[in-house]
This record gives structure tokens, sequence and C-alpha cells, in this order.
């Protein structure tokens, strides 16, 4: 199962604008739940979540805990050349997750 | 009156708790806005109420009716004010659609919590007085008098200078175009002058019922229709892998074989019964996940684990506890237990779909038209203004089809694949069965001291066992630090559900216990399992102490009032003060329920040691207010059936994840010859504070018949069903 | 809280929400904070856009007007801007009124972005109002609410 | 096909012999008002009369119901003369839902056929169907106000 699922075009033409999906796996443990023992549950959440094209960044966005788990981002972007758009989320716990996606761009 | 209706159009904002709590939004409903909807159908005179050329009045109900005579009620509230003719009314649902358009102007559509009239009986009031300051308005501008020289009676406005008269139906359409006069100078009658409210009106549709004509949202007939037939995961949290259709797309009249979900598949064909029949021969696999280890021995060892858990939610509290119970002469404990149940409505989940790019329409019997057309917004993807939902009388409700809309949303899925056809899906009764919304599961240690005098010095309820908020509402267990406030139904501190007696030291507090199968609300919620709980217990105490329950009882009941009218209400009616006639053998109870008082006495009888026959019960019911006395006794009586079937009968068991009753046989209900007399004592108190009617008698009947048998057999039986013990009702 | 603790109740909690209990142990949990308020939201809304003027316009904020549980909305916002490399917007923000936390999602983008527009799922932990701010290139803020319903279980309203 | 004798009308019905005659009823002639509870005869909410017999339809397949007389709920009154036990309903104001109650009218307009004056014993013994919304009180009073009708 994988944890992060992106949607990018294969191709697209110059200065085309492009919708980019990703979603990742993650509980999004707000920090105001209890276990029913009614012990508090720790937050755990992902915090920053990075989208990178060609090495530029795109968009950066942070995320608090009401955005739901497996948080999910529809954005776009203008096509500009051909190579790697790059996705980083990154949060509470140490966590990390990087995920790339090849895109081709044919000159118009 | 003039002056404000030469204002310009007023808003007016209703309270957050005639909306119903919660809603905090400060909503601005306009009275008196005659634009959209019926403008081009009926003359309008506001979102309240139609009256037509002829003088018959359509007055216009958000609340659903299943059965409990609420659209009866507000109706009469309407036409109290309307001062109309009541034989000429008739009533008609406005649409979740048609109330986001206009602002909300209905309020709340969520018909459940038995706060169908309590929580909206101020705006409807409101409404029809609105209404019949326009008609007034319009004759007298007819007439070119005061307005305030009008009159108004059974739908005729009487000019009382020159006794000139005029129907509502001639001056509706001028009235509709008048402007609302502001409703915070609208004094509202004295319910001691109600002519049309407070009275046993009939309730509408007897005759439709009684002759088939009524339709149900399993009769709908739609052009091109077709009917789906489904099956969920009957384990619960469990998936769909995947099915055979090739095995069946070839059975008579089947259409399509189709994923509802990840946890559903359904058949849809011509017929339902061809859908069904496919289905039943359909292969499936499913995925049926940890659960499928789950059973009701395990679940009930977890439970009796909380009931010494050293944590707990605590509910209420007084006093100390723990040194009442160190320092006790004597104490005396008992462990109680309630099963899980379903509503089992006669009408099974069902709802009828029709989706195109462009529009998405319902028709469901639901308890919440605006709960319903949320479902189609999600299910749908389409926005609020191509959607709509038409509602249907409900063939009983119980509270299974308003938080929940689980059929909805699957039938909108279903509808999604076959645009431009409509979808009728019903569910089988053993679909219904299996995929309820529980009664929560709950067991109780109660524990009571005494010192050496014989006082009751201390009290300890520990509940063990499930939360419904936990699951259906999360946030509100959040916001209270992980506890559920809804589980200390009618022995809470204070509030709607306040216990109605004061122990020196006392303690309520609740281990949670989830389990994997979906709780619900379940007509009266958890004030079932604590009136079982609090009411047999305070009848052991009694006992204990060697004194009557009753006198028992009044001692810790002085800073209740109401609860011991009406505790004294059936016990005078019963003749507690005098034996028994032979044979027979009394229990009682009492409890604060939905804002409502409530108390119950019973006389049975027992054969063998095991054939319960309850002969009589007497109830007293204090809701503030009686807004139709017929219908409160029928709701009274009604919901000792749902609660004596249950007490006797019910109990839905966990087997390899799943629930194990799939039809009224495994499941049963009380017939005619297991009806006891009721007696309906109401009393309304008055007060500003209206109470509920359709649940909260409903807790009283067990105990007060558990409590019974113990009179007549010396035995206490402390967990339900009572088949579970050999012991059946006659 | 014991590693047991969380395990069983990860168990039982499964229908609570679609998220499972993490087991590290790391920051401390928030809960017994105060909740948001619209005090609180405006204070947020404040501690972006500073002293600026918050006009009404340019942002369209997309939601459902009646949700059944809150427990997964879907919101898209888009801001009315050319997007060049003059003219673009900044920074989009989400706030609401009544959640534990009035912040939902903030986002930077860019010209490079082509159009300015977002779509994710969030929690409405009650009916409520819900915010979206963009900021533009040339340091304007803009605005647009909407009102949510969440159509409450139909028990049992008034423990909120 | 069958043909099926409904209400004192013939009906050729495409439904395989053993479709319950309750779907038949419902889905093939169109009359909504037998209901679906269970399926199982245990709620009655199917009820219909069979050569002047109250059977539960829903486990009768519609084979067996050839060449006998079907009256529905539909055919119990005459024109919009109400049927003796659907006035005293009226009367009584018995339906709350109203889901089962078209299914108690036809096992009670059966009983009052056998026995027009029952006792309360009588009954007892025979409305077996089931009302979750428990009309019981009133259904009891309006069968004795039926039968003095």
């Amino acid at each position: 199962m994988a944890n992060a699922i992106v949607h990018v075009p294969a191709t697209a033409m110059r200065g085309e604008i492009i919708e980019i999906k990703a979603l990742v796996r993650h509980p999004m443990e707000t920090g105001f739940r209890h276990t029913q023992l009614g012990k508090p549950i720790p937050r755990n959440i992902i915090t920053q979540f990075v989208c990178t094209y060609d090495g530029t960044e795109i968009l950066r966005a942070t995320l608090h805990p009401a955005i739901t788990a497996n948080p999910q981002l529809v954005f776009t972007t203008v096509a500009t050349n051909s190579g790697d758009i790059e996705f980083r989320w990154s949060g509470d716990h140490g966590f990390s997750l990087t995920e790339k996606a090849a895109i081709v761009v044919q000159p118009q | 009156m003039d002056q404000s209706l030469n204002l310009s159009r007023r808003e007016f904002l209703i309270s957050t708790a005639a909306v119903g709590g919660g809603l905090a939004l400060g909503l601005q409903l306009p009275f008196g806005v005659n634009a959209a909807i019926a403008a081009d159908v009926v003359p309008e005179v506001n979102a309240w109420v139609v009256i037509r050329p002829d003088d018959t009045v359509v007055i216009r109900v958000a609340r659903s009716e299943m059965g409990q005579g609420t659209i009866t009620g507000l109706a009469q509230l309407v036409a109290e004010e309307l001062e109309c003719d009541w034989s000429k009314v008739s009533t008609e649902y406005p649409t979740p659609g048609q109330n986001l358009k206009r602002n909300r102007v209905w309020g709340a559509f969520s018909t459940g919590g038995s706060r169908g009239i309590r929580t909206s009986h101020e705006y409807v009031r409101q409404g029809g007085a609105v209404a019949r300051m326009m008609l007034v308005q319009a004759a007298a501008n007819q007439w070119k008098v005061a307005a305030s020289e009008c009159s108004t009676a059974d739908s005729v406005i009487t000019h009382q200078p020159t006794g000139r008269t005029v129907t509502y139906g001639k001056v509706a359409n001028a009235a509709g175009k008048l402007p609302a006069p502001d409703v915070k100078g609208i004094k509202l009658k004295d319910p001691k002058d109600w002519k049309i409210a407070g009275k046993s009106m009939k309730r509408f549709g007897a005759a439709e019922k009684v002759t088939g004509r009524q339709v149900y949202g399993f009769d709908l007939k739609l052009p091109g229709m077709v009917n789906a037939a489904i099956m969920e995961c009957p384990v619960f949290g469990g998936k769909l892998k995947g099915f055979d259709a090739a095995k069946v797309s070839g059975m008579k009249g089947v259409k399509k074989v189709l994923r509802v979900g990840d946890t559903a598949v359904a058949v849809v064909a011509d017929t339902w019964w061809h859908a069904k029949t496919a289905l039943d021969a359909l292969p499936i696999d499913w995925d049926l996940g940890a659960n499928a280890k789950v059973s009701s021995a395990s679940i009930a060892a977890d439970l009796k684990a909380g009931l010494t858990a050293s944590q707990a939610f605590v509910g209420n509290k007084s006093g100390d506890i723990k040194t009442a119970l160190a320092g006790a002469a004597r104490t005396i404990d008992a462990e109680y237990a309630y099963p899980y149940q379903n509503h089992a409505c006669m009408e099974p989940m069902n709802a009828t779909a029709r989706y195109t790019p462009d529009k998405c329409e319902v028709w469901v019997p639901t308890q919440d038209g605006e709960a319903s057309f949320a479902a189609v917004l999600e299910a749908s993807g389409l926005p609020a203004d191509k959607c709509e939902v038409y509602k249907l009388d409900l063939g009983g409700g119980f509270g299974r089809r308003g938080a929940f809309q689980d059929y909805v949303t699957q039938a909108v899925r279903i509808a999604r694949e076959m645009p431009g056809t409509p979808v009728k899906l019903l569910w089988s009764r053993e679909e219904d069965m299996r995929q309820g919304r529980f009664h929560p599961v709950m067991q109780c240690r109660m524990t009571g001291s005494f010192d050496a005098n014989n006082n009751l010095t201390g009290l300890h309820m520990r509940l063990s066992g499930q939360s419904i908020l936990a699951s259906v509402r999360p946030a509100i267990v959040e916001k209270a630090g992980g506890k559920d406030p809804a589980t200390f139904q009618g022995v809470a501190e204070s509030g709607e559900h306040s216990l109605g007696y004061t122990f020196p030291n006392m303690l309520v507090d609740h281990a949670m216990r989830n389990t994997h199968v979906p709780p619900g609300f379940w007509r009266g919620v958890n004030i079932n399992q604590n009136a079982i709980f609090l009411e047999c217990f305070m009848d052991e105490l009694a006992h204990a102490a060697g004194e009557d329950p009753v006198a028992f009882r009044r001692r810790f009941m002085a800073k209740h009032p109401r609860n011991l009218a009406v505790l004294n209400a059936v016990a005078e009616r019963i003749g507690w003060d005098k034996p028994a006639p032979m044979g027979l053998h009394r229990g009682i109870a009492q409890m604060k329920a939905f804002d409502s008082f409530v108390a119950a006495a019973c006389e049975i009888s027992v054969e063998g040691g095991n054939k319960v026959k309850v002969h009589r019960i007497v109830a007293a019911t204090d809701s503030g207010y009686a807004v139709n006395p017929a219908q409160i006794e029928r709701q009274v009586a009604g919901s000792f059936v749902y609660g004596l079937s249950a007490l006797f009968m019910q109990e839905c068991t966990v087997k390899d994840g799943r629930i194990e009753q799939e039809n009224f046989h495994s499941y049963n209900s009380m017939r005619i010859a297991q009806m006891p007399r009721v007696e309906s004592i109401i009393m309304p108190g008055g007060g500003p504070i209206w109470g509920g009617v359709g649940e909260p008698t409903i807790c009283v009947a067990a105990p007060a018949v558990l409590n019974a048998f113990f009179k007549a057999t010396g035995k206490r039986i402390r967990s339900v069903p009572l088949k579970n013990h050999g012991i059946e009702m006659v | 809280m014991e590693p047991a603790d969380v395990e069983r109740d990860q168990r039982r909690d499964f229908l609570m929400t679609a998220g499972r209990v993490a087991g590290g142990l790391g920051l401390a949990a928030l809960a017994g904070q105060a909740w948001a308020t619209p005090e609180t939201m405006q204070s947020a809304v404040r501690r972006v856009a500073g002293d600026s003027a918050l006009r009404r316009g340019k942002v369209r904020l997309s939601i459902p007007p009646l949700v059944e549980n809150g427990n997964s909305v879907e919101i898209t916002v888009s801001v009315d801007s050319p997007m060049t490399a003059t003219d673009y917007v900044k920074s989009i923000h989400v706030f609401t009124e009544k959640n534990p936390l009035p912040e939902v999602i903030g986002v930077s983008l860019g010209p490079r972005a082509g159009r300015a527009r977002i779509t994710t799922r969030i929690r409405l932990a009650d009916s409520q109002q819900v915010l979206a701010v963009a900021e533009l290139s040339d340091g304007s803020f803009w605005s647009d609410s909407a009102d949510v319903i969440v159509t409450l279980a139909a028990c049992l309203e008034s423990l909120i | 096909m069958i043909q099926l004798n409904i209400n004192g009308r013939s009906h050729q019905v495409d439904v395989e012999p053993n479709t319950p005659l309750l779907w038949a009823i419902r889905e093939q002639v169109g009359l909504t008002g037998t209901k679906y509870g269970c399926g199982v005869a245990q709620c009655g909410a199917c009820t219909v009369h069979m050569d002047g017999a109250a059977v539960r339809s829903c486990v009768i397949p519609a084979s067996a119901a050839v060449g006998k007389k079907i009256t529905t709920i539909e055919g119990l009154a005459k024109g919009s003369v109400l049927h003796k036990v659907q006035k005293a309903w009226v009367d009584h104001d018995v339906p709350q839902c109203g889901y089962c109650q078209t299914g108690m009218v036809m096992a009670v307009a059966a009983l009052l056929q056998d026995k027009p004056r029952p006792t309360d014993a009588d009954i007892d013994a025979t409305i077996t169907n089931i009302c979750r919304c428990g009309t019981f009180q009133q259904v009891r009073e309006a069968i004795h106000a039926a039968a003095k009708a």
C-alpha cells in the first residue's frame, strides 16, 4: 500500500495549467482526543507540505489538525519544462515522506 | 400593530435554543417572504401558512411524521395563533432545498430527541401569529379601517364597529404581499386560552393509512424506475472484496450488479423481488477484517472489567462516596446489564434517487431532511442548488432514520451509475437487522451504603459500556475531555436529563468501553438502561432498608418536587397504599428525561414463576405543556410496547463479528395479547421549559415491571432481555 | 500514556475517526485547551493579515452548506487573479470559529501556480462559519466566508 | 404468466410461480397498500384475504393464489364507503406511523367475518400482527367498536 498517491499528467503542453493531486496516508491525530481510558492522545499531524517542480518550490502548505486524516491537496501549476515534480510531507515525531512524478512537457 | 406593519420588513433573529441548541449561527429568519417557492402555485401568506381562495389552509411543517403525531401537534400550534378553522387545515413538508434557499426559514428539520414540538413551538406559533396579523391588515386595508378594530375567529375577520366580515381566503393573496410585522412585538397566547392547541385533535392521515393510499418510501413509483437490493459486509468494519456478477447477471430482470462504496454490493433489477432473488444467489467475497473475532462474550468480558476499572469519567458527583462506602455499617451491591437492540422499524430502510449531472433528487422517509440533503450533496458531488430531497412519512423511525443516512448515500451511489434512471433502494428485513445503529451495550455495578441506623449514606453507580457519541459525534466527546455526557441521561447533574434524587454521597461514573458495533440513538437512548439500573437498585435499597419503595424514594426527593409529583400521582392512582388485588404485584419507577418528568406504576401477575402478565400500567407525564393529550396518551402506551418488547424479548447478539438476529422470529416484538391496560395521567406543570413526549416514558415501564417481578417472586432479574432467564410475557 | 493503553484503545476506538493512534511519544497533548471562538478566529486572521483591511471579494470559498457529521468536508478556495509575475496570489488561508483551533490550512503559492485554486478536506466540529483569506502580491487581503450546518445527531443536541 | 383475481378483477401477472403473492400484488398489479415487513410471515403487515381468510401473502407463492379470490386493503372499502373496520380505525384515531395498519385492518376484518362479536380472548388469539408504534390499546377499542357497528 502506497503511503502517498500523487496524480500528475504524464505529458502536457508548455504553458498549460495542469492539475496536481497529492494524497498521503496519515492519521492526522488532532491532539484533542482522548482514549476511552481518558488519557490524552498526543498530537501527530503532518505540519508541512512542499511541492517543487524541477527544483523550484511552487507551493507550500502549513497543515493544522482540522485537515482530515489522509490529507489531500489539489492545486495547479504551469507546465514549464520536462522534469520531476517532487512532493515532500513532514510533521510531528519526525515524520517525513517524499514522492516524485515525472512530467514530459512538449513545446507548443 | 398598524405601526409595525408600516415598518419595512423586519427579520427575526431566532434564538439558538429554538433551532435546537448548538446551531449558534444567528440565523436571520424572515417571515412573510413570499418570493421563493410557492408564489407561482399557491397564495402563501408566509412561509408557514398558505390559504387558498376556498379558505382551505395548508400549514407547512419541517419536522417529520413517523407516527408520533408531531405534524398534527405543530399544525395545531400554528393554527391556534392563526385563528383559522381547524376543519380546513392540512399540512405539507417544505423541502430542505427550499429551506436553504429561504435562509432556513423553517429552522431545523431534525426530528429526534423528542424535540419535534418542544424546540420549535415558539417560532411556529410566531409564524401563525404573523400570518394572522397580515391577513387582518389586508382586510383592514380593503375596508380602509384600522386593523386594531378587527378581530379573528375560525378563519373569519370581523370589523367590530360595522360587523363586516371577510374570510381568510378572500384576503390571503393581498396579505401575502404585505410586509411582515416584527415578531418581537407579538404576544403569543397564554396556553390556558388555547382553543385548538391543547385539544385532542385527531392525527392527520388516518384514512389514507387504513385504506392503503398512504405512500411510504417503500411504495414509491416513478416512471422508468428500477429497484435495488443491497448487502453490506455483515461484519462491521469489513470490506467488499469482490463478487461474481456473471453468476446472476442472466437472471430474470437483472440490470446491473455493482459495488457500492467499499463495503457493499447491490443488484439492480426491474422489480425488487428480482433484485433480491439475484442478490441472494450472488457469490460475494468479503474481507471480514479483525472484527470477525468479536463475540457477545468477548464484549461482555470487556465491559465486566470496566465495572471495577480504576479509571472512569465522572458524570455526577456529590459529597464523598469513598468515605461513605469505607465508613458504612453495611453495603450492598448488584450488577446489571443491558444488550444491543435494533430499532426494527416496520418499514425497513429505503431511499429512491434519480441522478443526472445536472440534478440529484432523493425521496426518502427521514427524521432529518437536512441530514438526508447533506448526504445527497456528499454522495452526488453536486452543489446544493442541484440537489433536492423530498420527505415521505416514515413507517417508524425511533432514532434510526435521523443521525444516520447510510441508505441515502447508498441510493445516490447506485443512481450515479445509472444516470437518469430513478433507483428505488429497499433493504430487506435481514439487511435492516444486520446493519442497525444499535442501542449500545452497557453494564452497571450499583453499590449502596447504609449506616448503623439503616440510613442510606452513599450510592455509587458505575457504568461500563459503549458511548454513542464517541462514534456518532466525536467532537462532543473531544470537547468534554473524552467523556460522553449522553451516557448519563437521567442521572445527570443538571439539564434535561437530571437525576431526580439527592443523595448525601454519590458518584455516577462511566468506564467507556467501545466496540466495533455501531451504536445509535434508540428511542429513549441511554435512559433505557439507566432507569433500570437506578430504579431497580432503589428498590433493592428500599428492601435492604426494610422500607416501602415509594416511601424510601421520597426521602431523597425533597428537592425534586416535579419528580415527586409524578411519582405520587401514579402511586395514588394505582392505590399503592392499599394492598394489590389478589394475585397481582406492583412495581414503580420515576425519571426525568428530555425535560419531562415521568413515572409508572404497574400491576403484574406471575404464573409458574416465569409467565408474566402485565395487567395494568399507570403512567404520569409532566411535559410542561400538553399540545394534544390524546396523542400523548398514544405515545405513552406506544412507548411501553417498544420498551417492554425490549425488556422481555429483544437482544442482538454478536457472533463472529456480526449480528445474529436477522428477523422477527429471533427478534420478537409484543403482540396485542400481551398489551397491558395503560392509564395515562397527563399533568403539565407549565414553566418556561417544554418537555418532550415521544421518548421519556419508555424508560419507566421496564424497571416498574422488574420491581413488581421481585415483589411477586422474590427474584431480582438484573439483565435484559428476560427471555434469557426463561421468563416470558403472556 | 502506556503503550498497552494505546494499543487497547486503538482496537476499540477505530470508529471514532478514520485515524490511527500514534504509538510515538513526543508532543504534549493539547487537550483541555480552550476551543476556538469567533474572537480567537479574528486573532488568528490578524496573525496572518496584520493590520491590513480584509476586503470582501475576489475570493470564492466553496463548501457544502449542510454536512452530515463534519468528519470530512471538501472545500475549494479559488481567487480571481491573473497569476502573472506582477499580479498574483501569495497565499491562501482557511479559518474556522468553532473548531478546537481556528487555523485550518495556510498555502503559499505564486505565479507558477497558473491558477489560484486549492481543494482539500477538513474537519468541522460544529455548525459554524468558515473563512477563507487570500493575500495578493500587492499586499492586499481579500476574503470570503460561508456558514456550514453540521446536521447534528437527531437526539441530544443540547449536549453541545 | 399466471392469472390472479384481485379485488374482483382478473390480472395477468408475469411472475415465476414461486414469487410471493405479496410481490406479485405490489410490483406486478401495482397495489402497494399491502406491506412488506419481514418476508417470513412473522409480522402480518402483508395480510390479505384469500377466499375470505386472512393470510400472510409474503410466504404464499403466487401460483397458490391462482383460482382464489384475493382481497387486498384497496378492495376492502365499497367504493368510497369505508369498511366498518376502517371506519372504526379512523373514529378511534388508531394508526400511528400506519405502516402495519393495513395488514392489521385486514386481519381484523377477517376476524369479524368469522366472529362478529369477538371477545378479548378471540382478539388475543387471532390478531398477532406486530405494531412497533404500539397502537394495540386503540386497536382493541376499535375492534369492539367495529363489532358493534
